[in-house]
């Protein structure tokens, strides 16, 4: 039983670099390959993980594929995964640890038609509400919690791998992120102009805006191996730098970037693709500490919100404080300060977003 | 080739013309049929204590290697977690089961309604043949996204479509093999009574193909369930239980997922024990003459 | 036709000149060829022959489950569709074709149902039917729980359901034992006698169709024709008891109709047979 | 179940019949499509027919049209039904494997239970059970567990995982089809091989084996149509590239732009499944010689 | 009990008081009850007797298909089963029991390459018996191409495959029409009077009992016992002719049997009866 995960077999460590040497690491995603994860597939394809002595093998994800189990059970090196979903896990017995929140802002959004008369959370009571469940509903609650809507109130739908449901109007409130579902709205046909629907013709409920925003995409390492494993450490220290340089890449070539993962194998339309990872980077950058860098505010609204929110069963996602094990900023910061040696930029204070243009079926 | 979701060929008695004697079958042939099988408390005990040695087995392996519960739970914490949520398992196996079984009535009879049509005009059989062989072999995940689309994401009905969909396929393939099998004595029989084509369908057809009917519901039992679950995992109104797995499973809940599961298993034996008792009912005299 | 016979007492059954062709895809089959023969109303005929000859094909032409390439069949002076309509035929199988979902009372019902009869004179039909081939007490059973021989007098009773004066069996007899076929024997005995009504019996066996029959007809291997008709003059039915079987004229009408049966042929083995 | 020569010589009209059955539907589609209210007809709530939407129904042509146009915008794509077939091939190579293995699995309970009585009726009820244990709470767990087995140079891949998965819906009914079938000889067959003092094993693969054949085959047309459901599911599950299965979920997402696009794979499926099933006829053809006893008795 | 007829040419079988009950839950079957009998080597012994007497059942004590209840029974001084692992006896059923998936040599080939015959000497010796049932064109054919006479006659063949002294048949011809059935039996005769073997018989049909047999061994119903034996005297096999069968010698025995069959029991219809 269990022969593989204990990666760091011979490697030399950080300085083994020019050896030629390179550490094994196997980062598991949460989805499919696709622009979410732009920034380890530029790492990948510019070399900046073989730089820092690593071997990286990304294992993407699939309907139901647990990325913090898959770590937790070491079968992967690193996850990336949202927190609340892993703070469940970490509650069940998951020993895992958040130690670079790359994702400062949330993108998930509430969208429904402009003309529906939903414009914040509270209109949502009486209405039929969609949501992907698979940990990603929680931050819906909270909002409606805070806006005084229950459960009870709405209509719940679960929600496909597609925006048909809220196109057709079975759906008057579709979870979307801002980066796929949303944009593929936007890539279809608005039947009363003939046109791709526009941002106009859309009313968006923005979690951020809300203040019931939650903590996404983060990489977590093995809390045991954080421990014990003083060459782990060090490869952790390595993984996040490279991938925040990745990321680096992505914010300045969002095309090649876009088109870096496209390579990887993602079938998304180009203009769709593209969308993505402008809109991922609108994500990290601007970055008010540096990227990566756990904010213990926004870390302590995200737990705050787990432990209050109640779901469909009256459940939540978690019981008590989670452990102090939950989350480090001791590697971040060690390749912040690194890169910031280097050079990199990581916080792209001047950041701007390109404008994309979405064609019909994301094509 | 539409024989595809056919169950092994028939009962005894159709298959030799001179078995008729009773020694011949009073000894029987060995082998079983499954579809008699769980019946009443025949031989509960060995089955039982098979289950019970593979729970034992299960629950030390999690003791002694101390497995942690978001790898595998232990049969115990199921069933701690089974007994904690009773409720919601429930209301979610209500959820499914009705969806299922209404996928099991409307598709079973239109099955049967299918195979009526179809053994009057052979013709609509052989039209049937291609869209009945690729309803057999595709994949209810290929069909889900679109029906959804095409009946609407708010709707049970998706659900319940992909459930009759899935029963539709054995029940109409079992029955129109049932209505082939009246027995040509009995057709002629009733021509020598000068017996119109209702009478004859109503008193020799129709009967004749019972049997076969349940044999196919029975097939099609515990797909339903499976169908209707899975059928939840692309959508509809949120409850059931397929999307209670995989809500308790993306959140490390093992313990509770395989509770879910338990519930999927019991709701699937539940479907299967009344469609099998429901066979047996329906064929205990044909079974035998 | 029909025309020719209406001044006198119709036949119960006339068969003439009938040749019976089936085609299946290319192949040609010829199961009848130029059979003429009549049954007189209230005559016991048998048909034997080998198998293969022909013999159902002839009793479901009769039956009107078939019809004829050409020649003609008359049923009580009526084209078979007509007599058929009228019912003025039962028939029994080999296999006693009961409707296993029904009970025994069910069962010889049947016909009486089709034709629309009253519930209660159905009921008194069906006890007396049941007395008459002693199975009073099994009205409510089931065919499978009946032997095969009790299976067989219950076919026979549903054949005789709507009094028809015309029996058409075939090998109604075959799939029983010889002690139980002995005492079925003697029952139709009984029975054709007591109902006074016309059988046409096909069976493989010599001795059945001489203890049986005021007549038995020999029909020779495909393409089935009448080979020879022998008369049996053993007594009216009525007289034929279980004792007549250890007869002499008994083996010696077995030996005529043996003897019409195998014909020119030799009796050895003829390698080259198929089916 | 027979397959006389009558049927062998029908070829060429069944042929014709299949074409009409295929049209049909088409007609009917379009047919539905331009007469049906766009909101489905509902009686009561519920909903009896579908939406005749664009999104909802494309025309025929539209899917048609878009399985001759390239399958994305990028550079040199190939066409998309070059590239569904890809994925059905794929998707029916690891099918091929499930079916396989659960073929191997199910022969082997079948002789468990076949040898021994009491197997039989311990093991029977739990192999009905198995079936009634949803797909997507097992995909996880075999990938997990299968990624822990590594022996030298093999390393457990996902394919795998998701053979094993195919497998799991694929022996049940080679199973209980083998336990019938290897119960299906005449006792006088089986008292004959007693007779000639002959053991399990040789009665087995004289008697039992080829008598089952009938039995069987039916089984494996089943188990290939169970595979090939069973891979499409652990594909879309466990997250595997390459087959019909992602590229259902994949294509799923651009149903609002593009409407005809979904539906490509859902012929994939159906191609696929009728090659699966395809394959197993092969196997019954070979077998001829086993069905005799279809004919005969 | 071998030891006793160990120093005279032992019977090739002998059967003494023999019960054979049968449980099944709580009903208990008695099928034969203290049944002896025994056939002396080369000597063709058939067992008569109605439905469920026990015939089957006797026949499988002796192929050591079953054990007896109580009671011993050796085959050729043997134990049934050493003789059984011996292969000292050819075994035929009613339905002739041919695989259909096997050609016709390949059906008699089975019992020989079972035990590992070499591939030349099968192959002679199927010729051989193929000569011997009068089937040499048909050997590569496949059952379902022959008639039903035709496959009773591989499964002869198959059952004479080891040159066994004993030939044990359960209804061989049951299923064959009369003529197929004379024929079928004027070859029997012929191969045991060439081989030589001992062979025990079970049937239905009184003539074919007679007509076949050295003795008639006559059973009552269940549980079945030996009512009488009836000693043949129609002359040696090789003498017997398909002329016999018209002879009053024959007829005399036919009336003997049916009368040791019949017995007290009289004719007339038993209304209760079940199985
Ligand atoms: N529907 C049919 N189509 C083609 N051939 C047929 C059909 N019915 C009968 N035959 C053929 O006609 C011939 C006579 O058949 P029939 O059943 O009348 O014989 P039979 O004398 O009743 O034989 P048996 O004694 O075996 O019952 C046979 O060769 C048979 O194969
Ligand atoms: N395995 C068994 N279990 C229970 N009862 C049995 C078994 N085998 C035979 N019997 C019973 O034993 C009796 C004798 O059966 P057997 O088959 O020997 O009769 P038979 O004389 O061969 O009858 P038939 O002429 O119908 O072949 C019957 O009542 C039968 O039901
Ligand atoms: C079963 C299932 N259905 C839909 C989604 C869609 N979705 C919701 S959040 C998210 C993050 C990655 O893009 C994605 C793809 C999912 N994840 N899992
Ligand atoms: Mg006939
Ligand atoms: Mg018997």
């Amino acid at each position: 039983l269990g022969l593989t995960g204990c990666g760091g077999s011979g490697g030399s460590g950080e300085e083994g670099a020019a050896a030629g040497e390179l550490t094994p690491v196997k980062l598991q995603l949460q989805w499919f390959a696709q622009a979410q994860f732009a920034g380890y597939y530029a790492a990948l394809d510019q070399g900046f993980f073989e730089e820092e002595g690593l071997d990286v093998e990304i294992l993407e994800g699939g309907a139901d594929i647990v990325p913090q189990d898959v770590l937790a059970s070491g079968d992967a090196d690193y996850a990336i995964s949202w927190v609340p979903k892993v703070l469940g896990s970490i509650e069940q017995g998951a020993a895992i640890t958040n130690v670079a929140q790359i994702f400062e802002r949330s993108a998930t959004l509430q969208v429904a038609m402009a003309d529906s008369g939903i414009d914040g959370p509270e209109d949502l009571a009486g209405k039929k509400v969609g949501s992907w469940g698979y940990g990603n509903e929680w931050e819906l609650f909270a909002g409606m919690q805070k806006a005084g809507v229950e459960i009870g109130d709405i209509e719940l739908i679960q929600q496909a791998f597609d925006m048909n449901g809220f196109l057709a109007g079975d759906i008057d409130a579709a979870q979307a992120m801002t980066y796929n579902e949303y944009a593929q709205v936007l890539e279809t046909e608005n039947p009363d102009t003939g046109e791709l629907y526009q941002p106009e013709d859309l009313s968006v409920v923005d979690w951020n805006e809300e203040g019931t925003a939650m903590l996404q995409d983060a990489i977590w390492a093995d809390t045991q191996r954080l421990e014990d494993d003083e060459e782990y450490q060090a490869t952790t220290v390595a993984f996040i730098k490279a991938a925040i340089k990745g990321w680096a890449y992505a914010k300045d070539n969002p095309e090649e970037a876009a088109s870096i993962v496209t390579g990887a194998g993602s079938t998304l339309g180009q203009s769709h693709q593209l969308w993505m990872t402008n809109e991922t980077n609108k994500l990290l950058w601007p970055s008010t500490n540096g990227v990566g860098l756990i904010d213990e505010a926004a870390w302590e609204q995200t737990v705050e919100i787990a432990m209050g929110t109640k779901n469909e069963t009256g459940a939540t996602i978690i019981s008590e404080e989670p452990p102090a094990t939950a989350y480090t900023n001791e590697y971040v910061e060690k390749a912040l300060a690194e890169l910031e040696e280097e050079g990199v930029d990581t916080r792209g204070a001047g950041y701007e977003p390109i404008e994309v243009t979405l064609a019909a079926g994301g094509n | 080739m539409s024989g595809i979701v056919r169950d092994p060929p028939a009962a005894p008695g159709s298959r030799t013309r001179a078995g008729t004697r009773p020694s011949a079958r009073t000894r029987g042939v060995a082998g079983i049929d499954p579809g008699r099988l769980p019946g009443t408390g025949r031989s509960l005990a060995a089955p039982l204590l098979l289950g019970v040695a593979a729970l034992l087995l299960w629950q030390g392996a999690v003791w002694l290697l101390e497995i942690e519960p978001f790898i595998v739970p232990g049969p115990l914490a199921i069933a701690g977690a089974f007994l904690e949520n009773l409720r919601n398992v429930l209301d979610a196996a209500a959820v499914t089961g009705a969806n299922a079984a209404i996928g099991l009535v409307v598709g079973g009879l239109l099955g049967v309604a299918a195979a009526v049509a179809s053994a009057a005009a052979p013709v609509l059989d052989r039209l049937a043949a291609p869209m009945v062989v690729a309803l057999s072999v595709i994949p209810i995940v290929a069909l889900a996204p679109v029906l959804y689309t095409m009946y609407g994401a708010d709707q049970q009905a998706t659900r319940q479509i992909v459930a009759g969909i899935a029963v539709f396929i054995p029940v109409y393939v079992n029955s129109l093999r049932g209505f082939r099998q009246a027995a040509p004595v009995h057709r002629d029989l009733m021509r020598s009574y000068a017996a119109g084509t209702w009478q004859i369908t109503r008193s020799v057809t129709l009967p004749s193909a019972v049997p076969y009917m349940f044999t196919g519901l029975r097939i099609a039992s515990s797909l339903a369930v499976v169908s209707a679950l899975i059928a939840e995992y692309f959508g509809g109104p949120v409850g059931g239980l397929g999307k209670s797995v995989t809500s308790a499973a993306s959140s490390s809940n093992y313990t509770l997922a395989w509770a879910y599961v338990v519930g999927a298993v019991l709701l699937g034996l539940l479907f299967y024990a009344v469609t099998a008792g429901l066979e047996k009912y329906f064929s205990r005299h044909t079974a035998r003459a | 036709m029909n025309e020719a016979h209406s001044d006198r007492p119709a036949a119960a059954v006339e068969v003439s000149g009938v040749d019976r062709i089936f085609r299946s895809g290319r192949e040609e089959v010829q199961a009848l060829r130029g059979v003429s023969v009549t049954v007189a109303a209230g005559e016991f005929v048998s048909l034997i022959g080998p198998s293969g000859c022909g013999k159902s094909t002839l009793l479901r032409l009769i039956a009107d489950l078939d019809t004829p390439s050409s020649g003609m069949i008359s049923v009580f002076g009526k084209p078979p569709r007509q007599a058929r309509l009228d019912q003025d035929y039962g028939i029994a199988f080999q296999q006693a074709g009961l409707l296993p979902w029904r009970s025994v009372r069910g069962n010889i019902e049947l016909p009486l149902q089709t034709h629309g009869a009253a519930a209660a004179a159905r009921r008194e039909r069906v006890d007396e039917l049941l007395a008459m081939v002693g199975l009073s007490d099994f009205g409510e059973h089931y065919p499978d729980q009946l032997s095969g021989g009790m299976q067989q007098r219950v076919a026979i009773a549903r054949s005789l359901a709507e009094s028809p004066k015309l029996l058409l069996m075939d090998e109604p007899f075959g799939a029983l034992d010889e002690m139980t076929r002995e005492r079925m024997q003697n029952e139709l005995i009984r029975i054709s006698a007591e109902t006074g009504c016309a059988v046409v019996f096909v069976t493989h066996s010599i001795p059945e169709a001489v203890f049986l029959s005021d007549r038995v007809v020999v029909m020779s291997p495909r393409p089935g024709e009448i080979r020879d008709v022998v008369d049996i003059t053993l007594g009216t039915a009525a007289a034929r008891g279980a004792g007549l079987r250890e007869e002499a004229a008994f083996y010696d009408a077995v030996r005529l109709v043996r003897e019409a049966l195998h014909g020119a042929e030799p009796a050895a083995v003829r390698g080259a047979e198929t089916r | 179940m027979r397959m006389g020569g009558r049927q062998e010589r029908m070829r060429p009209a069944r042929l014709l019949w299949g074409l009409g059955g295929v049209l049909i539907p088409v007609l009917v589609w379009e047919l539905y499509k331009a007469l049906g209210p766009a909101e489905g007809v509902s009686v009561g709530g519920i909903p009896l027919l579908p939406r005749t939407t664009d999104l909802a129904m494309p025309h025929t042509w539209t899917m048609l049209a878009r399985l001759f146009a390239p399958e994305s915008s990028a550079a040199g794509a190939v066409p998309m039904w070059a590239a569904v077939l890809q994925a059905a091939g794929f998707t029916l190579a690891i099918a091929g494997a499930g079916w396989l293995l659960g073929t191997v699995v199910g022969l082997g309970l079948a002789m468990l239970m076949q040898r021994f009585r009491s197997a039989n009726s311990a093991v029977l009820p739990w192999i009905i059970l198995s079936q009634t244990v949803p797909l997507i709470a097992i995909a996880p767990l075999v990938r997990r567990w299968g990624s822990q087995l590594e022996f030298g140079p093999f390393v457990w891949e996902n394919w795998m995982s998701v053979a094993v998965i195919a497998a799991y819906l694929a022996f049940f009914p080679v199973a209980v089809g083998a336990l019938r079938g290897f119960g299906a000889p005449e006792k006088a067959h089986v008292d004959l091989m007693h007779t000639y003092a002959l053991g399990w094993w040789q009665t087995f693969l004289r008697l039992r084996l080829p008598a089952s054949v009938p039995y069987l085959l039916p089984a494996l047309r089943l188990a290939a149509a169970s595979a090939v459901v069973g891979t499409v599911v652990a594909e879309v599950s466990i997250g595997l590239r390459g087959g019909i299965g992602r590229m259902i979920v994949e294509f799923a997402a651009a149903a609002g732009g593009d409407p005809g696009k979904p539906w490509a794979p859902i012929f994939g499926a159906v191609v696929l499944g009728l090659a699966a099933v395809g394959c197993v006829a092969l196997i019954g053809v070979l077998l001829r010689r086993y069905r005799r006893g279809e004919q005969a008795v």
